[in-house]
């Protein structure tokens, strides 16, 4: 199965092949073209490493990296694959060092990824005679671990393998690019937690739950029922140039009862109210700039989400073309009040594998994918007409055409 | 730590109740296990660990246990579940007159419709359990669990 | 791996070879042409959704399907994949409903499977502008749940994802049909329950154990001790013309010592006497005409038991080559009294993942596809010979080699 | 519910000896926890859910359970297999002076010779405790599992 | 077989705690739950019932257990794991005042850093337990597996 | 992906190539052509059956085989597989008997593995008539267990599903047959027991570790810190001249501290001293003859432990190609006195899935597979050079560059 062997009908990419999410073939490539080459991938936040010697392992696709930042204060990114026999030496999820040595030969690398002892390498000395060690051509130069790009912005880092790609920001494009800054404006981020879930899906359906303004105030009761984000919200969607990246923007509208959007839509519940406020006691913040929720998604690995005020990042880490893991960061900024800091965990509690607007997220993929693997058919993303383009409402699925237009301008290509 | 029977029995008791009534889904019942300023919390063990305050759950009184009854039966769309508890015979670490506080381990094993049953989460609650006059309640609830990589949701209570 | 690459010795069907077992390849091709064309596969049994709404959800080989039963009392059978992105929307295992609700984007569909609303299909209106919708050429009737061809006969229902398929009763055959109609002779069924069991072997080791009566009299201690089924049994085996269905016929005989049946048969227990002689008060029924065992294998899904005064259904639900779930549904009469109810109930401890004489089965077919997965090799089916034909006897493998030479007929077929 | 400390402590002793008995393969001893007129029931979760009264297991006799024995050591041919019972306190619902209906959640861990170990069976058990002259037996007991999909066979008692 | 409730509490909590200080890592507080002179062995089923003496881990004396500590962390290289011990409630199979013999069935379940949780060890100890000026401790503590399929590695105490 | 694609640079076997760990069709090869021909495995010894009818199950390669003592006293292996329908009928790990029978239809072998009955073979009569039975040139010396050809040496059982397989001296070659008649001299062995682990890791890389003399000293604390293993031992490496089998043997000297084999080098811990010494209590034997250690890997299946007083074989059972049971069998010998059997138990604790030198040995395979799967690259073995050859110490890779080059030679064959 190759990419060009699909069949898209009405050749454009309103009808999507189950098989982009079923292949095994297929997912190979796309780590290859997505996830290791020409993009940048998501690897943390400066917040978590905020020490020379501070370190997070993560991936980036498939493959196992460190994040370090060094005693300069430089953000490296390595592969965690001994360049000895290729073991994945560091265990710890984070921590803070002054090397890395690999355990089974110990060999030692700085906080940069160069190699910087190797045992008995000039062999070990008995009498007059050198036994052993390494060969006379073995540069240590040749074998430091394997480095990855880094693009530092806001507190985010990126990291790519692939040396020639582009800036970050053209990487964005400039719209893109502005709304990521408007959240990551410089200010000092702190960490707040992590939550972690496994979801047996495509990764990429993960990427159309979140380009897909059509689902949330249909699936999510609470949106659709407080207003937080429904058919009659005011908002746009963004995308850069080549159709990967996007922005769904929206402004906290109606509450309760108004037309269309809730007539006929079975998760608006009229009667509904918390017994506990507290956990919608939204409170605007001046560098929103209006809208209340701005959902980032930045092709291939990364979500950045601003939900009123929650905001967190969540990273899709692929394992095999059937299921992925989505490793939510919820952060605030070092000039919260302890009210907001408090205002921010307990919005938390919409969020993350159990909460009441996402848990159902992952569930839906679940369920897509069973279907996807025991037949051969499309999905439909025909709401909004076929086409790709930005919109000022959210009554379309115009993004996921779009990503997989970009998808199919990448796959397609010869290479 | 001393303890009279007659207080360690209801203990056990109301765990087991506890168990019983997440098992069966009486999720009706569940927020009367809790008095009304209770703290229930369901954390990773590494924000635990590591002092970050994020919870993947945080309910702050048994009005939020009312809201998440609701959540369940109501709004969260999911695929149903059976759950099993086997919680541990807890340590009473401390107690007054009317209140213990305890800690358990405990398993919970997920059984989807039709497959077969896998561990789901396994943890440890740290719990303050408070008599009233309608019997034992937990006015705070921690669990902290292992399972840091959930099978894609969490929906019932742990 | 092809059906026509492999080797069948002696060119028949009566050395089997390995890979028919192991092949997932072979196993794709198998779904396709034995459970997705031209055969007809169990679905359920009407007494399990008696009232209008009632429905079951279960599988078609490997895709979910939903059996319901209408406002009309027609019973229909729609694929559990909906039209817009591919969702397996119904999550309960039965239950009741006026309609089903895809719940990612709420589209609608109503019992027929046909799609009746689709959200915001017109677009929202804001002041004069209408945002959104689906294209004007997207017609509902073109969206709706795939709608399988249902057959029902005598309170079984069954079902095809082809429409072209022969009518059931053809595809039964006469014979066949014959001790079909014996068994569901028209009487109102009711539900005793279910036992669900995942076995670790290829489906058609099912279909084989049950063609196999050479086994009974030696590997259940119960049947040969106590008469319920030996070789010394007055029976008939009968296919249909393409030998892909089979009845086993029985009619309880000698119990205890008896010669051959018995002679070097390591299962039969002399002495054994059972300490709760109640399990095996066995009452003859009228409507058994003469055998106490009739055991129909009708491929590729389903084997309808009678054992006695057990009787039961087992669906067969692959899941890949090497597995399947075996799903039993006891039921009774309408006019059973209370204690052929209770003894009914009493003789399902002989049945099931837990029985006397089947808890064995399943463990067989495990350790046989064990061994298939280490080697290439060949089952050996020649008792009785190496031909293909009813018999009034039971020490023949025969059915088997009818299984076999039906299965070649379709895998090597061009098609 | 008040008991005392010994019945309690006899309750937890006889659900220990169960689990370590039929953990052990010591098939013969397993009729001897029961009263000649016991019930013993293995029942899916969904049939007892939905008053389908199929069981997995239906025994109505002392005897019967002798007849298992005899089955697994002597007629059902089957994969050896340890098991191995985690049964939680259990809850003590009712109580007469000689009697005690409880339930209890358990989880049964497979491992098959040279294979890893798998989560097997769990549910609850439904149980009526006697006390005779020979100590506690029981006089009931059915376990409602929720791991309907069996993998592949149940042999040995649960 | 009678006790006291004190007894049956104190033997509950030593339980309680020492899976606590396993689960929680706390490896230097490990061997204080042991005498001097204790035996702690842990052996898979098949040595045991076949009476082949090999054990995985056979240490007899605190010190041992004081140099498997130095092992875990500083000498043994290994992924760190969660372990999270269900400790059934014990049997006691015979007491004297200050001495008590127990058998329990237990369930370690590992997780490992951002993966599932797994099922990783099941089986029986057999355990003496004596009373000393410091409470409760482990004058034998012999952990019989079922899981004889290792998964890879065995660090921590079981 | 054949072994001919790969690409190894320098065109040795210096830096091996990560597909020959990930390849599962490379696996597949390696099965038939290391595993099941040309090559004497190990299956047991004779210790573990000392009695007529005593059997033990266990694997070649993938395939399940039974190894049993006849009434004759000789050992004869055969494979699990019945040779009617193929189940592997042996569920017992081990015991006693006077034959076996397959219970699905009781065809009964002999010890030796031949069918020595058929039920209703000759058919069932009835009345006059003759039912069934089995074809008339069905003749039971066709359909015998598959019998593997066995070598015995030294109380060690080897098996070979191929007859035409070099003698069992040959295949070793006269060094490693040397090493090994110092281990097992003739002596009766006495069985101490078993310890069993599942190591996700090519089965390549427990050869690998044991043929690797570099990390012991780097790796394990307790053998550079207590002298029993370490670069400045005096030791030697030996190959066969196929360079697939090695003994890596080695005498302790030096504990604490050194020079160049503690210097640097983070895992010796100068002030570490056992709370219990008795642990390390070492007693030299006189057959030692020298050497304190000699770890013996004979291709593809087994490692021979002498480590001091501990004794033991290792296994090697692939489960596919990333996975491997590692099967450790402690022994001692007859005319040990009971303190030296509770030394060599004390010992133990060194060893297997949780010893204090052996635990971290599985780990460091599951981490390389790790890396090995996620990324296309290559191990480097370059110390000592990147030829290969017998040393006079253990500053090398020598060994693995052997096996590779072994390796290359069988899978790069046309055949
Ligand atoms: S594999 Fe890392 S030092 Fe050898
Ligand atoms: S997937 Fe069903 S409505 Fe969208
Ligand atoms: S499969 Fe062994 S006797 Fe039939
Ligand atoms: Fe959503
Ligand atoms: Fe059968
Ligand atoms: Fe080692």
């Amino acid at each position: 199965m190759t990419a060009t062997q699909l069949n898209w009908e009405f050749d454009g990419t309103s009808r999507i092949p189950f098989e982009v999410y079923t292949s095994e073939e297929l997912h190979r490539v796309e780590l290859d073209r997505f996830f290791y080459r020409r993009h940048w991938c998501y690897v943390g936040l400066e917040a978590e490493i905020p020490n020379p010697g501070d370190f997070v392992r993560t991936v980036v696709g498939e493959r196992s990296v460190i994040v370090i930042r060094d005693q300069a204060g430089d953000v490296n990114v390595v592969e965690n694959v001994c360049a000895h026999r290729g073991m994945q030496f560091c265990r710890a999820r984070h921590g803070t060092t002054t090397g890395f040595v690999c355990p089974y030969h110990q060999w030692r690398y700085n906080l940069q990824g160069d190699l910087r002892g190797v045992p008995f390498r000039a062999g070990v000395k008995e009498r007059d005679e050198t036994h052993g060690g390494m060969p006379e051509d073995f540069a240590n130069a040749d074998h430091g671990l394997t480095r990855l790009k880094v693009a530092r912005r806001g507190g985010v880092v990126f990291a790519s393998f692939d040396h020639d790609v582009e800036p970050l920001e053209e990487f964005l494009g400039p719209t893109i690019l502005g709304y990521f800054d408007r959240l990551f404006n410089g200010r000092e981020l702190t960490l707040l937690g992590y939550n972690r879930q496994r979801i047996p899906g495509n990764w990429k359906l993960m990427m159309e739950n979140i380009k897909d303004p059509y689902h949330p105030g249909l699936l999510h009761t609470w949106f659709v029922t407080f207003g937080l984000w429904r058919a009659d919200n005011k908002s746009q969607l963004r995308m850069d140039d080549h159709f990967r990246h996007a922005a769904m923007i929206s402004t906290r509208g109606n509450a309760g009862k108004t037309g269309e959007a809730t007539s006929q839509v079975s998760s608006f519940k009229e009667d509904m109210k918390l017994h506990d406020p507290s956990q919608i006691d939204v409170v605007p913040e001046a560098w929103w700039g209006g809208p209340s929720v701005v959902m980032l998604t930045i092709f291939p690995s990364i979500i950045f989400q601003q939900q009123v005020n929650s905001v967190s990042t969540r990273q899709i880490q692929p394992n095999g073309h059937g299921s992925f893991d989505f490793v939510w960061t919820h952060f605030g900024f070092a000039d919260d009040t302890e009210e907001m800091t408090a205002r921010r965990l307990r919005q938390a509690n919409l969020f993350g594998p159990a909460g009441y607007v996402s848990a159902d997220d992952g569930e839906v993929i679940e369920f897509s994918q069973q279907a996807f693997e025991t037949k051969a058919s499309q999905a439909i993303a025909e709401m909004g007409g076929r086409e790709v383009g930005d919109t000022e409402h959210m009554v379309t699925e115009t993004l996921i055409r779009g990503m997989y237009h970009y998808w199919r301008t990448v796959m397609e290509a010869a290479e | 730590m001393t303890i009279s029977f007659e207080d360690w029995f209801s203990i056990t008791q109301f765990y087991a109740r506890y168990a019983s009534i997440v098992d069966a889904g009486d999720w009706d019942l569940w927020p009367e296990l809790f008095t009304d300023d209770c703290v229930y919390r369901l954390q990773p063990r590494e924000n635990h660990e590591r002092g970050l305050p994020l919870a993947t759950l945080a309910f702050t009184s048994r009005a939020m246990l009312l809201d998440r009854v609701y959540g369940i039966k109501e709004t969260l769309f999911h695929d149903p579940y059976y759950q099993r508890h086997i919680i541990s015979s807890p340590i009473v670490q401390r107690t007054t007159s009317d209140q213990w506080e305890c800690e358990a381990n405990y398993a919970i094993f997920r059984t989807k419709l039709s497959d077969t049953t896998t561990v789901f989460n396994v943890g440890r609650s740290f719990d303050t359990i408070v008599r009233g006059e309608n019997g034992l309640r937990f006015s705070r609830r921690e669990c902290i669990y292992d399972s840091e990589m959930i099978p894609n949701a969490i929906i019932y209570p742990v």
